[in-house]
């Protein structure tokens, strides 16, 4: 210690598993006593459906990190997800051919994706009110478009996707994890990655560094949008029609997953994995809870407890930890 | 990255000329014009709002000028952005650092630039950690590339910077104010870098207040005042009283010792304070008294006062004020006549969005209504009470305190405090950022104060400040208080036997 | 150094209209533009019964985004507030339902509202969890309770005297429009004319700096959310009273318009400005624009895509006014 | 810190192994019970005829109700969860059919037995469908305030949540029973999405658009309740409101006249019905496949069969329905 600004700050192990979110925990303990409630719980039919359950929320949540990264946040995505399905949906129905449908329905996430990213990285306009906004457009689109009827009866092919399996492994659940592996890949191995980073963390450096940080910005809210605009197939695929108001909601769920997966809202600090650990917890909550056929009205509260549990738990941790620094 | 060899001092590397910029009611810089040579340390002094940070912001083309011309090696070159400052070689360590937290070291040297590492765009992370390893070897730093920026301490991060910069081949530097945040200890370090880039032929433009720096670094001095140019030296030719009277345009004598006023009884006693870090601190400080908490950064003295006003919670001590407890709480402390000035005004001082008037009577909004009840006209009137007796430059309460400079901000919290009718007075680092006509008057507010039979406890990282300003002092390393220095045993040197470990 | 020495001139006075007030008369211009247009194209609007129905309809809206505008200006947000509102609705009608006084639901209600505020307050004071996952974790409990507490069930049938305050008239003005001012009037003295109104505006603003000004920031930010949480009580007090029945599905569609009224009445999200009267304004606006709708026949699914579109167009306004302003 | 994390873990490992535990001692066969929401007390009048038919035909059961009311993405999970589970019947009703089906059939498929009641799911290979005819009701009601009305006057929908079974069956009845009266002229109709806050914003509207209001029919209790407070306060008391459901408030608003009739959709019959035919079909005998139970029109004047409470009332037998 007799030079301190020579010495090297070393990544100790502990770190790593700092980084681990309290989530795990809950987690770990949530499926031993699912298991242990019922035995079919770890059934290979019930982790397919656990599997099928997480996929459509992780593809919302996957993106949503990149977003709580830049400090931001998209409160539109179940609006959207729910007004792409809907512009699949109808256009399919009006004869469409499905390539030309989903490339509709990815255009209306680049223009949503672009509003976003637009007002938010080059206005600087607060997230969570621009994204409330056009989550209230998205909404009110697809209401618009179906004039509140579901739309139902288009091409078999899209449940017929949704329910195949690869080696026995749903579709869906494959698709996902591509999506986790092209985002980890984009987010730690690229440059755009990195950027993501410094947006949170301190977004004039990336401006000085000579980079257009605004568009940056709001390539991670087209990157989210699109993304969300192809899990609309996924999402028509499960309900096998479109509702106007069917993913509204999912937003807030994405979200708490992200936050759960220890992601925080400043300094882009996070992890993607996390993100994963968060979805799957919710998702096994929920699939244990129905399978240990626990009361409907303790489900809704056992949803509020798994959320402030997890806080509490890395709240502990994070004081333990400079309790002894 | 080869060293380039130190080139002729003759013809200059980067030429402005005539350089202006305005701001609407605001002329910025009126034609400034400056020669950068490479291998030379060129000083830039200047007041606040003197011009230097705009200059700087031309520079590294965060602004545009609004007309003059810049010369590189000869050649005329436009700076409309960043990426063209990059290209002329230009790069800047600002004050507030330019990190992003939690990418690595390595990511942030290279932020920007990664593509040099990207196959098929995908970055090859052990060519990139390899590569800024090399970097911080010529400056003959060997960390671990793989730390996140946030887990860094403001020195080391510093050094990142100067990696960073130096990784882009930068051929001029440009610091501002480099050792504003790090200990002295720490600023010989960076010192030492810059003689290594000296040598290599680097041009370094050098922004400081403090004289002993300007001294011993500055091979070129210039000195700015409202947004111009009024003196360019060599430094054979010039003493520090002839810049100081070229900054504030007129000559000031030195700094003399303020004239004690006999103390009172003692107003805070603490007694064996331990806190997550700190360990055994007890200090008093008497009525009439402006006693000194000196330490490098880092050794524990914002940690002191934090603790003592109830910011940072206690595990055992006893804190006194006038002799009876009160409650650790911020709230508590205000109200037994407590009063702390954070050392980051803009993230602790002030509510940067509202008006000087809310935020001069931030503190004492317990004291003016007692019962709860607000009344405008009141508040307004200390406000403009405040404003006369601290000759705070504002068009009036209303006026938003984001607005105002830095040494008007500060008075600003200082006033929060008048009005709070506090009776100790912990002042961290009170005047940085505070250009030279501020500094006097706060130095004159503490006078004043101490007259006035409060007690001053005050936390400085400029020695000559607290050797002006103080009676006695403590001195604080690795959050212990390591000393006490009398009226007649404070001096520099004193100071700095006790604070940096031997 | 000239202005240095110079003291402040005492023309401070007449500076232009400060952005807060701009909002609020760009607003009262926009209510009276609508009204303008609609009683030209529809005579059934500019009636006292249409009027007064728009206000009462506005004044369930502002009672439970008034406690939220406090909370926001104070730098939080209380998404829990629709649940609470349920909760509260639910075991203060069980409570009437049961003693046959009306006395005994308000104290459950507001005790109910309190006690949720409270808990949200403790979880983001002691246990640091953002505002924004601490009250969505609290809206998951309280709907949760209120669905296990109700099973189901609609508690229903009121007597006229504790129905007056939803369905009554008073001087010829339906009685949740005479709460909304009262309480409205409140909350702007509290926010104007009280040291702890002052305080929230600085905790918004820069809570650090709040704490080390000696502002009890914790204490404050629970009292806000308390008070978020009797409101909530407040309102599920005259939704029962006016729907004359509590079941546990009331709550919750109400969160997003709350939130709505909140950002097209012109306070940030970002804390230390905003105002209630702007919220009042903002709760008119949305339901003025469902009124409208409703008066020229457009399709009921239209209502979303409408109030969307406002909601986004007074968050750019604003965000352009302060841009100017700030410049 | 790790031993906190184990005593919190311990505890709730208990409390959720008790939940757990619970049903799991009780005898018989489990019957799976689906309902769309925790809100409606219709809903609550279906789980209430289950648990009472189940019980006394020895079985036990387990109700699925979506966390956020009619959920359709819930919903489905709930079916897959319930296809792990493994229950010895499923009582199904669609929060919508088209989205739900390919996962009921493939329950089915899995040797699951399903019966499908109170709304229609599509065509799947149910055990028996055990329900109301909407249509009929929409258009029973409909006409009762038309003949109410003396085939003249002018009216308003307050429509059901667009795209359900119910509520598109409903309106069909109610347009049906428009054709035949031509003096009644229809002002408006508009969703009120089976919900007392909507119907009650909604009629204060349309109180405002319209002044000549002689009649509103309304797709559920609800709305209707909401609407006939509306009218209400506006001093319009007098104009007659319809409703279909019939769960108790609704009743007793009959009885005190705030509404005029309502047709009886009855979920503690559908409940009741539907468990014991879907329990005597997975005992083997042979069940009929479509049980319709007949709604009365209920007024003033035979209202008080109705204002019971669920809970005190009494399953009546399949066999009263069935062959009708």
């Amino acid at each position: 210690m007799t030079d301190q600004t020579v010495h090297a700050t070393t990544v100790a192990p502990a770190a790593l598993l700092r980084r681990i979110p309290g989530v795990t925990f809950i987690l770990v303990g949530m499926i031993v006593l699912f298991a242990v409630g019922n035995p079919r719980f770890l059934s290979a039919v019930n982790l397919t459906n656990i599997g099928l359950q997480a996929s459509l929320l992780l593809m919302l949540a996957l993106p949503m990190t990149l977003i709580i990264l830049t400090a931001g946040l998209d409160l539109s995505v179940g609006a959207l997800l729910g007004l792409c399905g809907v512009v699949i949906a109808a256009l399919l129905v009006a004869g469409w051919s499905l390539p030309a449908a989903v490339a509709a329905a990815m255009l209306v996430g680049l223009v949503a994706g672009a509003v976003n990213g637009f007002l938010v990285g080059y206005l600087g306009l607060p997230a969570f009110v621009v994204t409330l906004g056009t989550m209230g457009l998205c909404e009110g689109l697809s209401l618009v478009i179906t004039n509140g009827d579901p739309i139902g009866g288009f091409t078999p092919v899209l449940e017929a996707f949704y329910r195949s399996t690869l080696f026995a492994v749903p579709t869906p659940v494959l698709v996902a994890a591509t999506l986790y592996g092209l985002l980890s890949l984009l987010l730690y191995r690229t440059r755009f990655g990195n950027y993501v980073f410094a947006i949170g963390g301190n977004k004039d450096a990336l401006h000085l560094a000579g980079i257009n940080a605004n568009l940056v910005h709001m390539g991670v809210y087209l990157l989210c949008s699109l993304t969300v605009a192809l899990s609309a197939l996924l999402l028509l695929g499960r309900t096998n029609s479109a509702h106007p108001s069917v993913a509204v909601g999912m937003e807030f769920e994405a979200i708490a997953a992200v936050v759960l997966g220890g992601t925080s809202f400043e300094k882009g600090q996070g992890w993607l994995f996390g993100t994963v650990l968060g979805v799957l917890a919710i998702s096994v909550l929920r699939n244990g809870l129905n399978v240990l056929s626990v009361e409907p009205s303790l489900q809704v509260v056992c949803v509020g407890l798994l959320l402030i549990a997890a806080l509490l738990i890395d709240r502990n941790r994070k004081q333990a930890s400079r309790d002894i620094a | 990255m080869a060293a380039t060899p130190a080139a002729e001092t003759t013809a200059p590397l980067l030429r402005l000329i005539d350089i202006s910029k305005s701001f609407p009611g605001v002329h910025a810089l009126r034609g400034v014009s400056l020669e950068i040579h490479a291998g030379e340390v060129h000083v830039i002094l200047g007041q606040n709002g003197a011009g230097k940070s705009s200059l700087i912001k031309v520079l590294c083309g965060a602004y545009l000028a609004d007309g003059g011309a810049v010369e590189h090696e000869g050649r005329r070159v436009a700076i409309h952005g960043p990426a063209d400052a990059n290209a002329i070689g230009v790069g800047v360590i600002f004050q507030e650092f330019s990190l992003a937290p939690y990418l690595d070291i390595a990511q942030n040297i290279f932020l920007g630039r990664e593509r040099a590492f990207a196959k098929a765009g995908v970055i090859d992370k052990v060519a990139m950690h390899a590569a800024a390893r090399d970097v911080l070897a010529q400056l003959g730093l060997h960390y671990d590339t793989r730390a996140f920026a946030a887990d860094l301490g403001v020195a080391q991060q510093q050094m990142v910077e100067i990696a960073k910069a130096l990784s882009q081949n930068s051929r001029i530097l440009v610091m501002d104010e480099p050792t504003a945040a790090i200990s002295e200890r720490e600023s010989e370090r960076l010192f030492e870098v810059i003689a290594r880039l000296k040598q290599r032929g680097v041009a370094i433009v050098y922004i400081s207040h403090r004289m002993k720096e300007v001294v011993a670094l500055g091979d070129r001095i210039t000195v700015m005042r409202d947004g111009a140019v009024v003196a360019s030296y060599r430094r054979d030719e010039v003493s520090p009283d002839v810049m100081v009277g070229a900054m504030i345009g007129r000559s000031l004598a030195g700094l003399k010792r303020r004239e004690p006023v006999p103390a009172g009884a003692p107003v805070l006693t603490v007694s064996n304070l331990q806190t997550a870090r700190l360990a055994d601190i007890s200090l008093e400080v008497h009525a009439g008294e402006v006693v000194g908490l000196a330490g490098l950064v880092g050794s524990g003295r914002t940690e002191v006062v934090r603790a003592i006003f109830g910011a940072d919670p206690l595990r055992t001590g006893t804190i006194r004020l006038n002799g009876a407890d009160f409650a650790q709480r911020p709230d508590r402390s205000t109200r037994a006549g407590l009063a702390l000035l954070p050392e980051d005004r803009k993230r602790e001082g002030l509510a940067l969005p509202l008006a000087v008037g809310e935020n001069a009577t931030a503190a004492a909004l317990w004291r003016l209504f007692r019962r709860g009840w607000f009344a405008p006209a009141a508040a307004d009137k200390v406000c403009r009470d405040l404003i006369a007796r601290l000759n705070i430059a504002t068009p009036g309460p209303a006026q938003i305190v984001r607005n105002l400079s830095g040494g008007n901000q500060q008075k600003v919290v200082l006033g929060k405090w008048l009005a709070a009718g506090s009776r100790l007075f912990m002042l961290d680092e009170p005047t940085r950022g505070v250009d030279i006509g501020a500094k006097t008057e706060i130095y004159r507010l503490i006078d004043d104060l101490v007259q006035d039979g409060a007690a001053v406890l005050v936390i400085s990282s400029e020695l000559p400040e607290l050797i002006h300003l103080c009676d006695r002092a403590y001195v604080m390393r690795d959050y212990r208080i390591v000393g006490h220095l009398g009226r007649d045993a404070l001096s520099e040197k004193a100071i700095l036997d006790l604070a940096v470990q031997q | 150094m000239t202005t240095m020495d110079t003291p402040a001139p005492a023309s401070a006075r007449s500076q232009p209209l400060a952005p807060g007030t701009l909002a609020i008369v760009v607003r009262l211009g926009l209510i009276a533009c609508i009204g303008v247009l609609l009683s030209s194209l529809s005579p059934g609007f500019a009636t006292t019964d249409n009027l007064l129905n728009i206000l009462r309809q506005a004044s369930l809206l502002f009672l439970v985004a008034s406690g939220l505008t406090l909370v926001i200006i104070g730098g939080g947000l209380d998404l829990s507030i629709g649940a609470n509102l349920t909760l509260c609705a639910c075991l203060s009608a069980a409570a009437i339902k049961s003693t046959g006084q009306p006395a005994a639901g308000i104290v459950v209600a507001l005790g109910c509202g309190a006690l949720v505020g409270l808990t949200n307050g403790v979880l983001i004071n002691r246990v640091k969890i953002p505002p924004f996952l601490a009250t969505f974790g609290m809206l998951w409990v309280a709907q949760g309770i209120a669905y296990w507490f109700m099973a189901g069930q609609v508690v229903y049938g009121f007597s006229p005297a504790f129905r007056f305050f939803g369905s009554g008239f008073w001087l010829g003005i339906p009685l949740p429009i005479w709460v909304m001012l009262v309480t409205g009037a409140c909350g702007v003295i509290f926010l104007s004319r009280t040291t702890i109104g002052r305080e929230v505006y600085l905790m918004g603003a820069n809570e650090a700096a709040a704490v080390l000004s000696g502002i009890p920031v914790a204490r404050r930010r629970t009292l806000l959310y308390v008070v978020s949480g009797l409101m909530a009580g407040l309102a599920a007090l005259i939704y029962v009273a006016r729907l004359n029945a509590a079941e546990p599905g009331i709550g919750e569609p109400l969160l997003l318009p709350a939130i709505a009224a909140v950002l097209v009445g012109g306070t940030s999200l970002f804390g230390g400005s905003g105002s209630l009267v702007g919220t009042l304004l903002g709760a008119i606006i949305l339901t003025l624009i469902v009124n409208a709708l409703n008066l020229l026949n457009v399709s009921a699914s239209w209502h979303p895509f409408v109030t969307g579109v406002i909601v986004v167009v007074a968050v750019l306004a604003d965000a352009a006014v302060n841009r100017g302003a700030r410049r | 810190m790790k031993t906190r994390h184990l005593r919190r873990i311990g505890l709730i490992s208990v409390v959720a192994c008790g939940l757990a535990a619970s049903p799991a001692f009780a005898a018989g066969e489990v019957i799976a019970a689906f309902t769309k929401n925790q809100v409606d007390p219709h809903f609550e009048g279906v789980r209430a005829g289950v648990e009472q038919m189940a019980k006394k035909m020895g079985a036990t059961v387990r109700q699925y109700v979506p966390t956020k009311p009619n959920n359709i993405t819930e919903g489905m999970s709930q079916l897959e969860d319930v296809g792990v589970t493994k229950p010895n019947l499923v009582l199904f009703m669609p929060i919508d059919p088209k989205a739900q089906l390919p996962t009921i059939k493939r329950l089915i498929e899995s040797g699951t037995p399903v019966l499908n009641y109170n709304d229609k799911a599509g065509d799947a290979p149910y055990l028996a469908f055990v329900g109301q005819d909407d249509y009929k009701l929409g258009y029973d009601i409909a006409k009762t305030l038309f003949d109410h009305l003396g085939g003249k006057g002018n009216v308003v929908i307050l429509e059901g949540i667009k795209g359900s079974n119910t509520g598109d069956e409903r309106k069909r009845g109610f347009d049906a029973a428009l054709k035949e009266y031509p003096n009644i002229k229809l002002l408006a109709s508009q969703p009120a999405n089976f919900q007392r806050l909507l119907g009650l914003q909604v009629m204060e509207n349309l109180i405002q658009q319209f002044s000549d209001i002689n009649g509103v029919i309304a797709a559920a209790d609800a709305s209707a309740l909401g609407a006939a407070e509306a009218l209400k306060s506006a001093g319009r008391g007098n104009v007659p409101v319809v409703s279909i459901n019939g769960v108790p408030e609704a009743v007793e608003a009959v009885k005190n006249g705030s509404l005029l009739a309502i047709a009886e959709f009855n979920g503690f019959k559908i409940g009741c019905v539907a468990t014991e035919i879907g329990l005597k079909a997975i005992r083997g005998e042979v069940v009929p496949k479509r049980v319709v139970i007949p709604g009365a029109v209920i007024t003033k004047a035979n209202h008080t069969e109705w204002l019971v409470p669920y809970q005190q009332r009494t399953c009546p037998a399949a066999a009263e329905y069935v062959g009708q």
